[in-house]
């Protein structure tokens, strides 16, 4: 049986942990982890970008992730295990965001899941983002509408 | 009655919270205009109802669908669309 | 631009580093990283396994990584980073065997760059692996016949 | 003249290596039968010419293609089917 584990950290106590990402999802039987990690981009729509500030609606965010966490072992197997950390406050250019974690007993699901829980997040959960740019400004980005169920996200385009 | 609506995101410009006073028996939908309202009397420059109707209200717990009636003392979040990740 | 990296490491005495693979791919202008780690499986096909040993031949390995990770940018963008190192010698259970790490622009492109990259290793690296049961046997895995040419790959079944 | 062929993976049960006499302008393809009758000489329980049919020639630099010919004192690996990763 897979587990699962979800979080907020706030990024200047508490910067996420890839490795615990890892640890945690690594567990017989699984052979196979597919990890995601996003970090901040220098560059955005052409402007230059210092960092950018997470504004996270915590309760209702983490609950979001332990959904999506679930629907994902529900499709790709039980013994899937999870691990997904997103972390509010201000990062610089380069610092870590989202850290996802799949553990799986082989590559096909792991790369499916972990593909899963990034869009599903990016659609679903109750997170905005403050861009800060080198000329002084910020701006929160435009984001997409939240996705209230899991059906609408398939249709979805592309976003970072 | 009275409500809370936390802001979140984009909505932080307008500070922490914002009361609103509503009939009773408002429904979220019926909220999105009275906050429309609210948020161009704090800022006359706020033109932006397109933004609200993209938004979503939640509780602590969960998103609440348009149909939802508000209740007394209730504390709610606006959420804009999201960009995590 | 991005970067390649690969190695061959005997982990006897240099262990694979996933934060260094990390490290590697995180790069502007990139905001998206995936990673693949595979360990070593508590059971295979019913049998309970104590570890594995992987034979690598390694000059022409190594060949093969640096022309697959070219590959991969030939397809999903110059700006990609990848970095791959598998390991050669005996790991234990949940053992670190490979890591495989792309940094890309959007998450798109790293998440299929780093799926292309392990089918390929698997398909067409000079890599055995003898894996040692409880009961005190080893036997070379079947594995899958040499590919060759990256074209004869994308036909294959799934391996673990 | 001499080919070495070096063993790699499963065939490492015989040995690192195993020297084999052919004649001038042997090609790959030819080899895989003289070497199948070596390791049958080697180990007369040795039954497996698929296994030698879905392996692989390579020098350190590339897999050699079935036409190509073998040439004096030559050093080449023999790789079975593979299972990295």
């Amino acid at each position: 049986m897979g587990a699962i584990f979800v979080d907020i950290c706030d990024v200047a106590t508490q910067p996420l942990d890839v490795m615990a990402g890892l640890a945690f999802v690594t567990r017989s039987p699984n052979g196979a982890e597919n990890l995601f990690v996003g970090t901040v981009r220098g560059v955005n729509q052409g402007k230059e970008v210092l960092g950018v500030s997470y504004d996270v609606f915590e309760s209702l965010a983490k609950r979001s992730f332990t959904d999506i966490c679930a629907e994902a072992r529900a499709k790709w197997g039980r013994e899937l295990s999870l691990y997904v950390t997103h972390g509010k406050g201000r990062l610089p250019v380069g610092g870590v965001g989202i850290v996802i974690a799949v553990g799986a007993p082989h590559r096909d699901e792991a790369f499916k899941a972990c593909r899963y829980v990034i869009e599903q997040v990016k659609h679903r959960s109750p997170i905005c983002k403050l861009e800060h740019y080198a000329d002084g400004d910020s701006e929160w980005t435009k984001g997409c509408e939240l996705c209230t169920h899991e059906h609408e996200v398939a249709g979805h385009g592309r976003h970072s | 009655m009275n409500v809370t609506i936390q802001c979140f995101g984009v909505f932080r410009s307008f500070g922490d919270r914002i009361a609103l006073s509503v009939e009773k028996g408002t429904t979220v939908c019926e909220l999105r205009g009275l906050l429309r309202d609210k948020l161009t009397q704090l800022d006359s420059s706020f033109d932006n109802s397109g933004l609200i109707k993209n938004s979503h209200f939640a509780t602590e717990t969960e998103i609440l669908a348009d149909s939802a009636p508000l209740e007394e003392a209730m504390n709610i979040v606006i959420i804009p669309p999201v960009s995590g990740g």
